[in-house]
């Protein structure tokens, strides 16, 4: 492993039953890089980001930090070994699942206080300033069903940056955001990109995409198609498959 | 006993027509029973029988008119007088006073004896007086729920005889009152030398035929067949089928 | 033991026989009409009318929170008293009838609600009317919500139908507690009732996940 | 006419004594053991072990699918048979908590089922054990969901003390069953009784109405 | 009312409960024309549009097709009287909302078959000639549960197109879809309108709005803030609301 290498995928296979979802999916991320998954529906890239975190267990493979964890899957990995994974990543997901019974502060401090067993004065502090960040320091002691979309995703951001991850995974976050609600999300994320934050976002905003991403890696079927420079990709892109995608993204009537 | 409150009753009935003619007119003696009650009301395969069912069906012969039974339970046998549902009830219904101020009684056809039934080991239960502070299991169909109350004794209800005897077997309760016949019956029916009979009442038990207050000339009717069938011996025959030995008087 | 077994076997035919003839019977009969009691309740308690409603409500209420035992007892005792007689097996109909009603009543309209309210609106938009979007488009739907819930009612309703023996009909139940009184052996016999009761609710069950089967197709997703 | 208000009057007590004394804390405490028990059966139930979850479907089977009654005389009269004797409140606390754990159980289940799936994986992510996730994020969530069936449940609980009478717990019923055995008054005292059981039944729909409120938060939206 | 005028919406007001929702909206359709209906979420745009299907009963103004029906709403005014404009209109739902439990041929027919009591020769005719034009034709005998969301919301299209409205009326028909299946119902409405359908079409994608609307109508608060050509209000909006909304949309990071 490289030593800029800050997480390595190989050979990731995973079925579920007789579909075979992953046949064999590699990819890298390096320290400070943003990757952009991007492919059909039914691709495997929800499935491939969840192996990431512990949340899927792959029937084979290796998913690799540098510094540790590393798990190799075999067919007799169990979801408790693979969990350790999320030690070092954290998810934000497409439909923001916070908790409905915990305020905003709750939900974003209840990992740290009571798993992580952090510091209650520092866990605040941090909290506060990163619900600061975003926009939302009013609503800290909100519930989040009296938020609207964009504010819960918003949450859900802070969530996943409160547990100190070094990676951070994104399954379309903006994609059950009403449309005017998807800016103030991608702005988020884009500052965080421009920080140096480490993440791989699965997305179909090839737009943001092209913006943000450093490396897009385009999957179709379970496999890895096209790796590339986010402007080769979604520019000129090599592959016919990817061409295909691309075009029916971007000018879809 | 007896039906000492049945002259004062003017024999009038809420519909005009009296109790007995209702009867009569439509020839069906209509009797609630539990037909869960043996030896007097139960079933012999579906067949419904017992001395009660037999007496109260010699009496309709008597009076001419057909028998019909609706068995229920004990819980609901007075509502279902009340409400009209049967004429009579027969059902080894022990006179007292206290059900002589809401119901008439034909003249009793079984005089028996309560008994005390305790476990066969047990010694210090020799009297009615004795059960004082002891806790007995009663159904309250029968007379002695209020017996053992007035021995002081502290009473358990409970569905039936069979039920009764598990708990004193069990250890639960002291004691439990009940007819002779039933303890005489049952022992023939499931030989049990645990339990054993252990105080006998000195006063007689006597049970009739009960209806409601208005039907003062069916009480009549009813008292002339069983008086008719008493003449005849057919009540003493009827007895000694069950118990082997007369019962009626 | 051994006479133990006999008694199991001599009473097992009674037992089922008071099942066939009228456990089932009465428990089909008065769930079908109380299904449609429970329909009206259930379509009347949502209603705009505030008196309509508050009919269903006190209905439910009376029904739900008053033992069936008595709901029987004063329609077959207490009903006299005032000049209408009915027969055992009509009374225990209407009780139980009603009863389900009540019940039941809950359970359709928590799944008419549960059908989401764009189904009514594409109901309307094809052009048709409140009644007709209901029949034709909601309750099938509703259908397949309110079978887990409709079919435990209905077996609670099977254990239920014991209580008629206190209003004259002989059903299963009844036929336990008369052999027991000739043979004083209750626990054998209210076992064996308790089993053949099992049966019947374990077949039940089976065409409850038969039916879910079924229905699956009429879930909007 | 005034002599049955006059026992009307009089029997009110007694009863109601029947009810704070028995019928409710005989409830109350059923209930509470019954939900513990539940919930187990419903973990087990949803466990992947194959004989885990047949346990608690044959368990929550039987309890369904035999009448309350039968099992009441099971745990009081049975089980001495096997050197097992248990006193009359103790075993009518057993009865009715097994009986709710079965009943129950399903409803738990089908409230945890219908928590969505991404509540388990945020719990995960955060770093969450299984069981812990059970307990801080998806229970207090199932709970809104379960919050009427249960309390239907506690309803019908309520209602069914009095077969305890049946095993010598003098609860609200069987007090009017002995003053009906000295006045024979039955419709009165059943539905002096029914009033009282209804009462008891207005104020914990009452109650599952200010708890449903409280609760309401609590559901993703 | 000019005689091209296919629908005068005049003076609408709604509220619900205290929240007035509708303001006072005037707008009107020509035969042949393509109006869509923008602005930012709970600006009322789905209610104004549901007021012409009479799902909506407002309190007050004039929904007037020409050559009827006409319905002025007062407070007093129906749900039964409403719903006679359900007689030129047909809608196509957000979430498509088709019946689960009839197959995509009884979703299609059972309005003009039951309702409208046409001749079912003719009914099925047009059913295959429109199922086969939405390339749905295989899938007649299917049901709605095992159909992709774009293959649903076509179907959605149909079942309005059956009923032969004079009026077609779109709330947001591809915000529930998956991005790339976004393009095969823009298609398909693209297509309708080109025929000459005339629709009031609810969206927030503005491209495809300025690709197929002839008029633009952009609401706010309740009240109609800027109505003209597409061209102009999406390109050269001369309100600051209506620039501040354009700008989000079309550049949201
Ligand atoms: N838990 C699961 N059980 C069974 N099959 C699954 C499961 N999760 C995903 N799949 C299947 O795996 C395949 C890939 O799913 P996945 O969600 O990874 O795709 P995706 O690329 O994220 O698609 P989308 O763009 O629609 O989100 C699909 O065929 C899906 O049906
Ligand atoms: N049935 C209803 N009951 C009460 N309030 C309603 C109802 N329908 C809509 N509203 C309210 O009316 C306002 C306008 O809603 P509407 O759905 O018309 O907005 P919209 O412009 O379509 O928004 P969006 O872009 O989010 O779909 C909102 O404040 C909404 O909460
Ligand atoms: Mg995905
Ligand atoms: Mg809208």
């Amino acid at each position: 492993m490289s030593p800029s290498n800050l997480l390595s995928v190989t050979g990731l296979h995973k079925s579920f039953g007789e579909n075979q979802v992953l046949k064999g999916i590699d990819f890298t991320v390096h320290a400070g890089e943003v990757v952009a998954l991007i492919g059909p529906s039914g691709s495997g890239k929800t499935t491939a980001l969840r192996c990431l975190n512990g949340l899927e267990v792959p029937q084979a493979g290796t998913v690799a930090f540098n510094g540790g964890p590393e798990v190799s899957f075999s067919a007799k990995t169990t979801a408790k070994q693979a969990q350790v994974l999320r030690r070092r990543s954290a998810m934000v997901f497409q439909g923001h699942h916070l908790f409905p019974h915990l305020t905003v502060l709750q939900n974003v401090t209840v990992g740290p206080l009571e798993v992580q067993k952090r510091e209650r004065g520092e866990v605040m502090e941090q909290a506060a300033k990163l619900l600061e960040r975003v926009g939302l320091s009013a609503k800290a002691d909100a519930y989040p069903n009296s938020l609207s979309g964009g504010q819960q995703q918003r949450v859900g951001i802070v969530r996943a940056l409160m547990l100190k991850p070094d990676l951070l995974l994104f399954d379309e976050p903006t994609s059950a955001l009403d449309p005017e609600l998807v800016g103030e999300v991608l702005v988020v994320i884009k500052e965080l990109a421009q920080e140096g934050w480490s993440m791989v976002l699965v997305t179909h905003e090839l737009a943001f995409a092209r913006d943000v991403a450093d490396t897009v890696v385009f999957m179709d079927g379970g496999v890895v198609v096209e790796t590339g420079p986010a402007a080769k990709v979604l520019g000129a892109p090599s592959n016919p498959r990817t061409q295909g995608f691309v075009q029916r993204l971007l000018h879809p009537f | 006993g007896g039906s000492g409150s049945g002259t004062d009753a003017s024999a009038k009935s809420s519909e005009g027509t009296s109790a007995l003619a209702k009867v009569k007119d439509s020839g069906v003696l209509t009797v609630g029973t539990e037909g869960t009650y043996r030896p007097f009301s139960y079933h012999e395969g579906s067949e419904l029988t017992g001395y009660d069912v037999d007496v109260v069906k010699a009496v309709g012969q008597k009076m001419g008119v057909e028998v019909k039974f609706q068995e229920t339970q004990w819980d609901a046998i007075f509502a279902g007088l009340d409400a009209g549902r049967f004429d009579v009830i027969a059902n080894e219904v022990g006179i007292n006073p206290q059900r002589e101020e809401k119901y008439l009684f034909s003249e009793p056809y079984s005089v028996s004896t309560g008994v005390v039934v305790t476990k066969s080991d047990n010694t210090d239960i020799t009297s009615f007086d004795s059960l004082k502070g002891k806790t007995t299991a009663q159904s309250q169909t029968s007379n002695y729920y209020e017996e053992a109350k007035k021995a002081g004794a502290n009473v358990e209800p409970v569905e039936g005889w069979a039920q009764a005897v598990t708990l004193l077997k069990q250890g639960r309760v002291d004691a439990t009152i009940n007819d002779k016949l039933t303890f005489l019956d049952s022992q023939k029916t499931n030989p049990d030398d645990s339990i054993k009979i252990a105080a006998e009442a000195s006063e007689k038990s006597e049970s009739g035929i009960a209806m409601r207050k208005d039907a003062t000339d069916l009480q009549k009717a009813i008292n002339d067949a069983l008086e008719q069938l008493r003449a005849d011996g057919e009540l003493a025959k009827i007895s000694e089928k069950y118990f082997g030995d007369d019962i009626s008087k | 033991m051994d006479s133990n077994w006999q008694l199991f076997l001599d009473s097992l035919w009674p037992l089922a026989k008071g099942a066939i003839t009228a456990t089932i019977p009465l428990s089909l009969i008065s769930f079908a009409i109380g299904l449609a009691i429970a329909l009206l309740m259930a379509l009347m308690r949502m209603s705009g009318n505030k008196l309509v409603s508050s009919i269903a409500r006190v209905y439910i209420s009376i029904i739900r929170g008053t033992p069936l035992l008595v709901q029987l007892f004063v329609i077959f005792y207490g009903m006299p008293s005032i000049g209408i007689t009915i027969d055992p097996w009509p009374s225990a109909i209407i009780a139980f009838s009603l009863n389900i009603g009540g019940y039941a009543a809950e359970i359709i309209r928590a799944a008419i609600l549960s059908v989401p309210a764009g189904q009514w609106e594409a109901g309307y938009t094809v052009g048709m009317s409140r009644t007709r979007t209901l029949f034709r488009i909601i309750l099938p739907q509703a259908a397949r919500v309110s079978v887990p819930p409709l079919s435990n009612s209905f077996i609670s309703l099977v254990k239920d139908t014991s209580l008629a023996s206190l209003i004259l009909v002989t059903e299963m139940f009844r036929k336990a507690q008369e052999i027991t009184a000739s043979t004083y052996e209750f626990m054998l016999l209210y076992l064996t009732a308790a089993g053949l009761y099992w049966i019947i609710c374990l077949v039940l069950s089976g065409l409850q996940n038969l039916l879910e089967g079924r229905l699956e197709k009429y879930v909007a997703k």
